[in-house]
């Protein structure tokens, strides 16, 4: 991991749709440095010009000041333009504009105290069913062994492998409190709740090591709720998935229709 | 004794036409509203959350023991008349009237309390407890709540019953006053048992 | 319960006329301890919350030096906090959980509040307001000895097993009830304050309702008067819903109900033997009707002082009285509906989300409203920079850095970014740390006099403002650089991620500042202390101010005034022309 | 409640509260009995909260007097109703549309 990509502001944006994030933060804060500095400067000045001193006294009439009319109505315009031209566009197309699902690679993640388990479909791009009460020690998101859908399915902890270029979309649920899904490179966070399963996505524009991160305290173990996301090239991501693919067996039961929220 | 004198204890504010006792009620009644506000809006999240209701099936009016419900229901408003009867008897001036008409006030809240008991008793006994489904956890929380409302408005009303009373001696329109404020918060916990008693028992 | 216990005249019961003072003594125990005066009340209330305010601070003092130093043994205190606590000496990370929940349970619920309202709003409001006490002064008895019980009830479960509460001081589910014992002691320690709160609030209303003196109209009230009243409103009704929470979490730990527990929990690998069905974002929503306007809660009753301390100190009438007033009105309703800010992270949707994000822009004009009326109140005057007025002036600039950095954090893209990370830390700390706090500071060099009829230390005051100002800033400023390097807030060790290992220079940095900052505590409490002995012995009215309080003796006796006090006029009536003194008190009759 | 011949003014409401207890348990009756109709579940929740809402408004207005009551009581209770129907409509609303509105489920 290279560790100097990480100073003192935002780390570096990986992902398609964090450009416009990044654009709206950069605009927010010259705007907050903006009103700041220039409400400083007067505040100073008040400070300094209306000092108790002999001879000094206050006036009594207030003054009649439309220039902080003006002042609160660019506020004003500035948030409108803030919220109706920038942020909630953003979050709009972040949350409706949800890639084509046939071209996405789908992961699902299973949030524990303290691990990510993540599950890929495997090369019939179907889950396989889970439920809990198949969850032990060695299937940690509880896959149905009865089912032919689950017998290739690839299980990973604390590891997101995902290819650069191609649509991620990660279901992502908890089997015990909430955590929180976090990738700050790919501008990504979502809580994950308990009983539900809610839909996240992503698109990484270049390889690299990075990290996955809890944002949601989930007990003593939250600072340690730490996983590595790998974005590898197409060919790597495809090599990878291969080499870890769970070995063929017999398929006995055929599967059930997939539960869904 | 020194205690400060505070104004409008007992005569109404020139401007708002009520003394400080009946704005407080009032506000604490605010509270309440929200409490079981917060109870009520929680009963819909889960239940509207919940593919049946009750849980395991059937209806309501199945689970529970509706004319049990019905019954206890009548109980509180016949308690609401009698707690206005024993105001409005002090107003009138009559010790003794106030005395019969609150002491059927207390009675018929310990008649609602005794029915309750033989409610929850017969869940208890099938094993029905809180935390059998969240169908019996609204039910007891919301129910539980709004009897221990009952169980202080009996305090109260037995206060004003007995000890308290000693005050129309020497105070009564006082003594009036702190009647009204008793029969309001009696008619918040009878109004609250008007929503709670369809919305569990018949829906 | 209901009926609320006022016998509180003499026999006759009809008086308006208070007579002077007390006739008989009171026993010690009825006079400074079980007192139903609203003073003796006030001040036992600010001196608790003083307390805890010290406490709750010691608290992140020490996980302060687990995130400067992490893993390393505390020198000398680790030691005595025990084997369980600190191993070796080094913090256990369930340790560091229990002092962040309690840091921020006490910091706001044993600390500012109880400050601000029931001690500044209990001191001064009545005298205020020329009356002769709380509407209720039995009622208020009640408040503050339900609230102690609440408050030791919180502190003592740091001895039970498992230690005190360790979900954060948002507890939310279902982390929160399967956590040990200590949940439970904070869910019942909830209870008990927010019961006491809301007879306060009750107290408070009605108080400023009813028992204005003659010729106080609404339009005449001092501002810090109409900020504890929608304070007041604040929280009789957004506190009963986190009742009403805290009730089903108790009912989810103690009875195994699943009101927050959906079905299929697993934890540690144990099927959790509930029924289930229950959505633990319903504990957020009833959490978060409350703490939203719990920040106003927090902020409110300190621009009141402040509003207090600028126009005494700038000699003028507050620019934009009404203005303010309208504003603190809007913002109070307001805060009702825009909890779920703190929930865009939930898998809110869009619809919704949006609402809420729209809601939480409005409520940031009327803060740029308050804040514009406050420098314009500089602006002409003749502004003399005593202690309470330099914690009054420092307030303006830091809560406009906790208010503006509230943007980003209200728009829900960036807060797709933000969203609990040590940016959020900043800015709620900005509002709370140096906005709140140092109003509150305001208060307490402001007011002393008239609790104790002597003046604080003014040198000792200077020393104490500008050592805290500069400290406090070291603490929170770096924090918005973490918050943007992405570090996430609650983690125990921050170096063990790449991104946190990049500022953790900067936590260095604010742990020094927080050591710096207790310091800095020191000149106060000596100030504190000695002043009530050696303190310069001051009239009624030491800072020539022109509100009621003024008018009674300093300290006021029982019943507050010497004689019924009549108002003539506006508030602030400062530096009027034609006028021989630069102040014309709302109770003098004389033009 | 004016404080000049007030014993009049109870004594001539007498009246009027026995008509409210006999209506309220009327209500009751009918609640009850149109809750064994078995009505389809929207129309019988409707039925049902109408019902109860008629009978609180009774309560409220005659036995706890609201229908001659003081200005600051009505503002008070306004502002209650306000946030009460926000406590009520936004958590649920919120739930409703994250249940149902998602993308991609």
């Amino acid at each position: 991991m290279d560790e100097k990509i990480y100073g003192w502001w935002l780390p570096p944006d990986v992902s398609v749709h964090g450009a416009k994030i990044d654009q709206l933060m950069s605009v927010l804060h010259w705007f907050m440095a903006l009103l700041f500095i220039g409400w400083g400067i007067f505040f100073l000045y008040c400070l300094i010009r209306f000092r108790a001193r002999p001879g000094h006294a206050a006036l009594y009439t207030p003054v009649k000041a439309i220039a902080t009319k003006y002042i609160e109505g660019f506020v004003l315009v500035v948030e409108i333009f803030l919220l109706f031209g920038l942020s909630t566009p953003v979050w709009l197309a972040y949350k409706n504009n949800v890639p084509d699902s046939a071209k996405a690679l789908h992961v699902r993640l299973v949030a524990e105290q303290f691990a990510w388990n993540f599950q890929y479909p495997g090369k019939d791009g179907k889950f396989g069913k889970t439920d809990a009460s198949f969850i032990s020690a060695d299937n940690p998101v509880g896959l149905d062994p009865e089912d032919a859908a689950g017998k290739d399915d690839l299980i990973t902890v604390n590891n997101l492998h995902i290819p650069v270029g191609q649509p991620v979309m990660v279901d992502i649920s908890s089997k015990d409190v909430i955590h929180s899904f976090n990738i700050p490179v790919l501008r990504v966070k979502q809580d994950t709740i308990p009983g539900q399963m809610i839909p996240v996505w992503f698109e990484a524009t270049q390889p690299g090591h990075f990290e996955l991160a809890c944002a949601q305290l989930c007990g003593l173990g939250h600072y340690r709720m730490r996983g590595d996301v790998l974005i590898d090239t197409p060919e790597d991501f495809a090599k990878w998935q291969a080499e870890n693919a769970p070995p063929p067996q017999e398929a006995p039961a055929a599967a059930a229709p997939e539960e869904k929220k | 004794m020194s205690e400060t004198a505070i104004p409008y204890m007992v005569k109404p504010h020139p401007v708002t036409g009520i003394p400080n006792g009946k704005l407080g009620i009032w506000l604490f009644l605010a509270s309440e509203v929200m409490l079981f506000g917060a109870l009520f809006s929680s009963y819909v999240l889960i239940r509207t959350g919940m593919p049946h209701w009750p849980p395991e099936g059937g209806l309501s009016s199945e689970v529970l023991n509706v004319p049990l419900g019905t019954f206890n229901t009548a109980v509180l408003i016949t308690s609401s008349i009698t707690m206005v009867l024993a105001w409005a008897s002090c107003k009138m001036g009559s010790l003794p009237k106030f005395r019969s008409w609150m002491g059927a006030t207390v009675f018929l809240a310990l008649v609602f309390l005794v029915v309750k008991y033989f409610e929850y008793s017969d869940k208890f006994h099938h094993e029905h407890f809180p935390s059998h489904d969240n169908f019996y956890a609204v039910y007891f929380v919301l129910t539980g709540l709004h009897g221990l409302h009952i169980v202080g408005g009996i305090i109260v009303n037995t206060y004003l019953l007995t000890a308290g009373s000693k005050m129309w001696q020497t105070d009564p329109e006082h003594f009036t006053n702190r009647v009204e404020n008793a029969g309001l918060y009696w008619h918040f916990v009878d109004l609250v048992w008007i929503f709670l008693f369809p919305s569990l028992y018949l829906l | 319960m209901s009926v609320q216990q006022h016998t509180a005249t003499t026999g006759n019961g009809h008086g308006h006329a208070h007579d002077g003072h007390g006739h008989h003594e009171l026993p010690f125990w009825r006079k400074y301890i079980f007192s139903a005066d609203h003073k003796v009340i006030g001040i036992q209330y600010g001196v608790t919350a003083l307390v805890f305010l010290f406490f709750g601070f010691t608290l992140m003092m020490l996980m302060r030096w687990q995130l400067a130093y992490p893993g390393q043994p505390l020198p000398v205190f680790g030691k005595l906090l025990g084997e369980t606590a600190m191993p070796g000496g080094v913090m256990a990370p369930e340790f560091y959980n229990q002092l962040g929940a309690m840091h921020g349970t006490i910091m706001v619920f044993l600390g500012v509040v109880p400050l601000a309202v029931g001690g500044f709003g209990n001191f001064v409001v009545p005298l205020q307001i020329g009356a002769p006490d709380m509407a209720f002064p039995r009622l208020n008895m009640a408040s503050y000895w339900v609230f102690l019980p609440g408050c030791v009830l919180m502190v003592a479960s740091f001895f039970l097993e498992g230690g005190a509460a360790q979900s954060g001081w948002t507890s939310y589910p279902p982390l929160s009830d399967i956590a040990p014992p200590g949940q439970t002691a904070w869910l019942f320690a909830m209870v008990l304050i927010i019961t006491s709160s809301l007879l306060g609030s009750i107290n408070f209303i009605v108080t400023i309702v009813q028992l204005r003196a003659k010729g106080l109209s609404f339009w005449r009230l001092p501002f810090f008067v109409h900020a504890q009243l929608v304070t007041a409103f604040l929280l009789l009704l957004a506190f009963p819903p986190l009742e009403a929470a805290s009730v089903l979490q108790i009912m989810d730990r103690l009875a195994h109900t699943s009101f927050f527990l959906p079905s299929g929990l697993v934890v540690s690998g144990e099927p959790l033997k509930i029924a289930g069905g229950g959505n633990p974002l319903l504990w957020q929503h009833l959490f978060w009707f409350l703490a939203h306007p719990e920040v106003y809660v927090l902020i409110l009753p300190a621009m009141g002082i402040v509003a207090e301390v600028i126009a005494n100190n700038t000699r003028k009438p507050l620019w934009g009285y009404r203005l303010l007033v309208y504003s603190v009105v809007f913002l109070g309703f307001m805060s009702f509906i825009v909890w779920a800010h703190h929930m865009f992270m939930t898998g809110m949707g869009t619809t919704m989300s949006t609402f809420f994000q729209i809601t939480t822009m409005i409520i940031s004009i009327p803060s740029v409203i308050i804040l514009t009326c406050f420098i314009m109140s500089l602006y002409g005057g003749n502004i003399r920079f005593t202690t309470p007025m330099l914690f009054a002036t420092a307030f303006l600039p830091m809560f406009a850095i906790g208010g503006l950095t509230g943007l980003p954090l209200g728009l829900t893209a960036s807060d797709i970014y933000l969203h609990d990370t040590f940016y959020v830390i900043g800015h709620f700390h900005y509002v709370v740390a140096p906005g709140t706090i140092f109003g509150l500071f305001a208060g307490v060099y402001y007011w002393y006099p008239k609790a104790t009829g002597r003046k604080l230390n003014e040198t000792l005051g200077k020393l104490h403002f500008w050592v805290s100002f500069v400290a406090i800033n070291f603490i929170f400023m770096p924090m918005f650089f973490q918050g943007m390097a992405g570090l996430s807030r609650r983690l125990y060790d921050p170096t063990i991620y790449a991104h946190g290992r990049g500022v953790q220079a900067l936590n260095v940095v604010i742990s020094w500042g927080a050591w710096t900052l207790a310091l800095a505590q020191i000149p106060f409490i000596i100030n504190f202390f000695m002043s009530l002995k050696r303190g310069a012995r001051v009239a009624e009215n030491p800072w020539n101010a022109t509100t009621l309080e003024w008018a009674a003796p300093s300290p006021p006796g029982h019943g507050n005034f010497l004689t019924e006090p009549v108002v003539y006029r506006e508030p602030y009536e400062y530096s009027v022309p034609g006028q021989p003194n630069d102040y014309s008190p709302q109770f003098r009759a004389e033009a | 409640m004016a404080e000049t011949t007030e014993h009049e003014d109870v004594s001539k409401h007498m009246g009027k509260y026995y008509v409210v207890f006999v209506a309220l348990l009327c209500l009751t009756a009918v609640t009850v009995g149109v809750s064994y109709l078995h009505l389809k579940r929207p129309l019988a929740i409707t039925v049902a909260l109408i019902i109860a809402s008629v009978k609180a408004g009774l309560v409220a207005a005659v036995f706890m007097h609201l229908i001659s009551e003081r200005k600051v009581i009505y503002a008070v209770l306004i502002l209650t109703a306000l946030f009460f129907i926000v406590l009520l409509a936004l958590p649920n609303l919120t739930t409703f549309e994250h249940h149902s509105g998602m993308p991609g489920t």
